[in-house]
């Protein structure tokens, strides 16, 4: 049996979003730059994409910009009004536990002359509202703040976040690539200015995202070159990858109550079995604040990467927050962010969850997890210590 | 990723546990970088007769270590502190460069597991001089993601 | 009749790329960067992807990056090596008939506190060697001259460029957008030290790109965030795109003679027909340093939208410089370049060819055109003057 | 892009051509723009019982100058006069925002045909006053590309 549960890393195309896709790679292939009729085809498609995504956000279509992925968005967005704005100031605010996308972005910017300030998380993975008031300064220009992390699930309050935002003036940037698809989310009325997307999160194609740049946020752009996308993003536009970004954008926001509870449903039962099974383990992240399809545990004594083998050699997917996945030797910068030592954040897995999951791949984990946790644990000379201590009780 | 002898040896390792009242023992690596490796040791009149470990690690930390209990495995303690990592990577088809400390790991605990074993017997080998059981071994650059 | 005479704006993906490419949207879809099972088939089929476009350009498969298009290759190569070396020097030269991916990437550099040398062309758009050396300052970084230009073909001196670009240790940057596909391509013989390349202008998919990067060459990254690309560019790889990339470089490369032969024949044909039958014409760019597929021709008198549209009425997709075809009143800045007056840049026609172009649409434009041509003329104020000129002789 | 209409009258351009001997001649526009309106009026009794146009320009300079041509024939020349540029662009049911310029060059081309009348036969129209058939127009932003 194959089970794949990494939907947090990518999640494949659906059906009828790749059919909706197929014509526009060799039948209408205008370039939508183009006046002739194969070019008209390709603007007017490019269009509806665009209208279709503005719709799931509530926005204008004109405030939806595709770019080449999140992370293209997340650096556009944070170089784009960093660059802007310099000569307001020079300083952003961020979280420890962003994406690399933004985490790496700020450091380049720091590199620059910019200053930043990287907000703690709690050991839930929250910032602290108080932290945030506490860190702007009078030249402050941007927070950027994700809307729900990549590894832990956990959902920031962005409302309030955005609040704080705007009582200074200051633009708020979001990483919703976790987010979208699974919540509702209405940047205008939340006070979001810029929010990142990314299709191959929700079952569109992968190398296609966007950025919603709220009408009059000042930001340069950052690939130079040709008037497409308003001036603001040069380059040939991804033609059926835009095409599979609506189509995917629609059919999320179409059934996204459904779908987000069966989601919760599953999630918690992993949650729950696998923790009331398995001793010496924890729940990172929020328990209720958190991605609908977000499960992340760590399992004491035992790391990551040879669970993740072990599970791959029964076909279970997952992902790991141990570094040894990497190569690297640090864990994963959110893990470590909560609070966790190194040891338990090496033993750290991810299970996502998505709209292909089924009851029977849940209950397949839940079987098959327990024996292979007990296996490496034996393994391992940290649970040595640990059963000893136990016995001579 | 892995050769198949690498998760082979992963899936099955060999000698894992412990020996009770070994003649040796050695530990290396350090859970913050998420390598431990334990290496027991019976030994008589200088030849490892029996070896067992114990690893907190990566698929190639466990597999390296099966690997290079099975080499020393009957050998003398002179032969087997000439193991080198690039024995142990090579005997498993290779191991990709990014887990290459995994083996250099093995080989450490193979020496500090002798090492135990001179120090209570007052025994010397050349093959220990500057050899620190308690040396902590460089890290490698750090920063990946999750996607 | 159909007939898609713009090539050189965008190809059809062939089909035996869509065909490869397809069982990585939704069979193989893992994240290259995840270690299951799903995850490393990605890996490997990118890693073979970049195996064969290393292997069309004979580089080594490390020197290719992945990029989401040409505009974002051409971006990163000259923003990233004019900040890795700006403590070397802070002056660029470049052409002004290069495409304005490059050209507004180094204005924006200019903005920046670059100094840009715009070098100028003849009137077949060559750069003048002579001035090209005369341009080099001993605070010259980079020199970045495209291959081949996309709207009136010409092919420049890309190996006496580079020869000179060594004898002064300057890096090399060449667009080969246009000419990726059409000229066998040795940069590590040629000398160039940076090379960009895109999909859809070789039968791939749009929303790809590459950046050939010489071993050894300094250049910092332009989009931050995630491992890929050997840290040097970030973002969940486009996993079928790549593929799609691979697949198409392969093809084009392996009957590379055939094809351009092919092409060269038609391209002549209408040359010489068209020129032979209208009068008042002039032919745009090298006669024989130009790339197989590009015919650009003005007709005096007359507009490029309005003979564009004419031509999709009888469903002949072309291409024009004239500004009108973007709403600017300006025309293409490489027309101006090679010193055409504004009226009969504004009257310019690119008809650019492909691999599925055949005889029968080469004879379907030679009757179609001239026709439509002497209608607009009728029309024109411009060539009444002429006509009564010619009358008055 | 371009609408029906728009369309239709630059495949099938209404009065098209010149007037031997026309009472009224303007033209307006700069080849460096890529548009030029050529306009002959024939006056009879302050009515303009005939107009051709000649266009050298894009496909909406062509539609407007057959639209205006088309709204003016057979209007008095007051008439004519109230002519706005977007009264053309209404009637060939919109045009591209980047297109509105033709709309205001085919108003000028009828208003300068219509002062060439006025200059030639000393008559004043109020509806003239600052006219200037000579002023050169706004340019656009420009920069676009070819792909
Ligand atoms: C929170 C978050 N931000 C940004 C990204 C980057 O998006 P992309 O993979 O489309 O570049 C990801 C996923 O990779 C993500 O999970
Ligand atoms: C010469 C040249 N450079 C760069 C580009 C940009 O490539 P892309 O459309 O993939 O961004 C193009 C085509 O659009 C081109 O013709």
């Amino acid at each position: 049996m194959k089970v794949y549960l990494d939907y947090a890393a990518t999640t494949p195309v659906k059906k009828e979003v790749l059919e909706e896709m197929l014509p526009y790679f060799n039948q209408h292939y205008g370039n939508p730059s183009s006046i002739h009729s194969f070019g008209r085809e390709s603007k007017k498609v490019i269009d509806l994409a665009r209208d279709r995504i503005a719709k799931t956000l509530a926005a204008k279509s004109d405030e939806i910009f595709f770019t080449g992925g999140g992370s293209e968005a997340d650096n556009w967005a944070i170089k784009g009004v960093a660059y802007a704005l310099k000569s307001k100031g020079n300083h952003i605010i961020t979280s420890k536990i962003e994406h690399h996308a933004v985490l790496h972005t700020c450091q380049q910017l720091e590199k620059e002359g910019f200053e930043i300030t990287y907000l703690d998380v709690d050991h839930h993975g929250l910032i602290n509202l108080e932290d945030l008031r506490r860190a702007i300064r009078n030249n402050t220009i941007l927070i950027t703040i994700m809307y729900a992390n990549n590894e832990i699930g956990t959902v920031q309050p962005i409302k309030a976040i955005a609040d704080i935002a705007k009582e200074n003036s200051i633009l708020l940037h979001t990483d919703a690539v976790q987010a979208y698809g699974s919540f509702k989310i209405n940047p205008e009325i939340l006070g979001i200015d810029l929010l990142s997307i990314s299709a191959h999160k929700i079952y569109g194609p992968k190398g296609v995202g966007a950025l919603y740049i709220k009408k009059g946020t000042k930001i340069h752009p950052l690939l130079h070159g040709g008037a497409q996308e308003k001036r603001r993003r040069a380059g040939t536009e991804n033609l059926p990858g835009i095409v599979g970004f609506g189509k995917a954008a629609e059919i999320a926001y179409n059934n996204i109550e459904e779908h987000t509870e069966k989601l919760i449903n599953y999630r918690d039962q992993l949650i729950n079995k696998l923790m009331g099974k398995i001793p010496y383990t924890r729940l990172n992240g929020h328990p209720t604040k958190r991605l609908p399809g977000n499960v992340n545990i760590s399992f004491e004594f035992i790391e990551g990467e040879s669970l993740l083998l072990s599970l791959d050699m029964v076909g279970i997917a997952g992902s790991s927050g141990s570094a040894c996945t990497s190569g690297s030797l640090d864990p994963s910068h959110v893990l470590m962010g909560i609070g966790l030592s190194h040891e338990i954040a090496h033993g750290s897995l991810r299970l996502s969850l998505g709209d292909l999951t089924t009851q029977e791949e849940i209950d397949y984990v839940i079987q098959h997890l327990p024996p292979i946790v007990e296996r490496l644990r034996q393994m391992s000379p940290l649970y040595e210590k640990v059963k000893g201590e136990a016995k001579s009780v | 990723m892995y050769s198949d002898k690498v998760m082979d040896h992963f899936m099955n390792p060999r000698n894992v546990g412990e020996i009770e009242n070994p003649d040796a023992v050695g530990q290396v690596g350090n859970p913050k970088c998420g390598d431990i490796m334990k290496m027991y040791l019976r030994i008589e009149n200088d030849v490892i007769t029996d070896v067992k470990f114990k690893t907190f690690g990566c698929g190639s930390a466990i597999a390296t270590s099966s690997m290079a209990t099975e080499i020393i495995k009957g050998k003398t303690i002179k032969e087997a502190l000439r193991l080198t990592n690039s024995a142990v990577a090579d005997a498993l088809d290779g191991l990709p460069p990014v887990k290459m400390h995994c083996s250099v790991l093995a080989e450490q605990a193979v020496k500090s597991a002798i090492y135990d074993y001179a120090t209570k017997n007052d025994l010397y080998f050349e093959e220990l001089e500057g050899f620190d059981p308690n040396e902590e071994h460089d890290h490698h650059d750090h920063g990946d993601d999750h996607c």
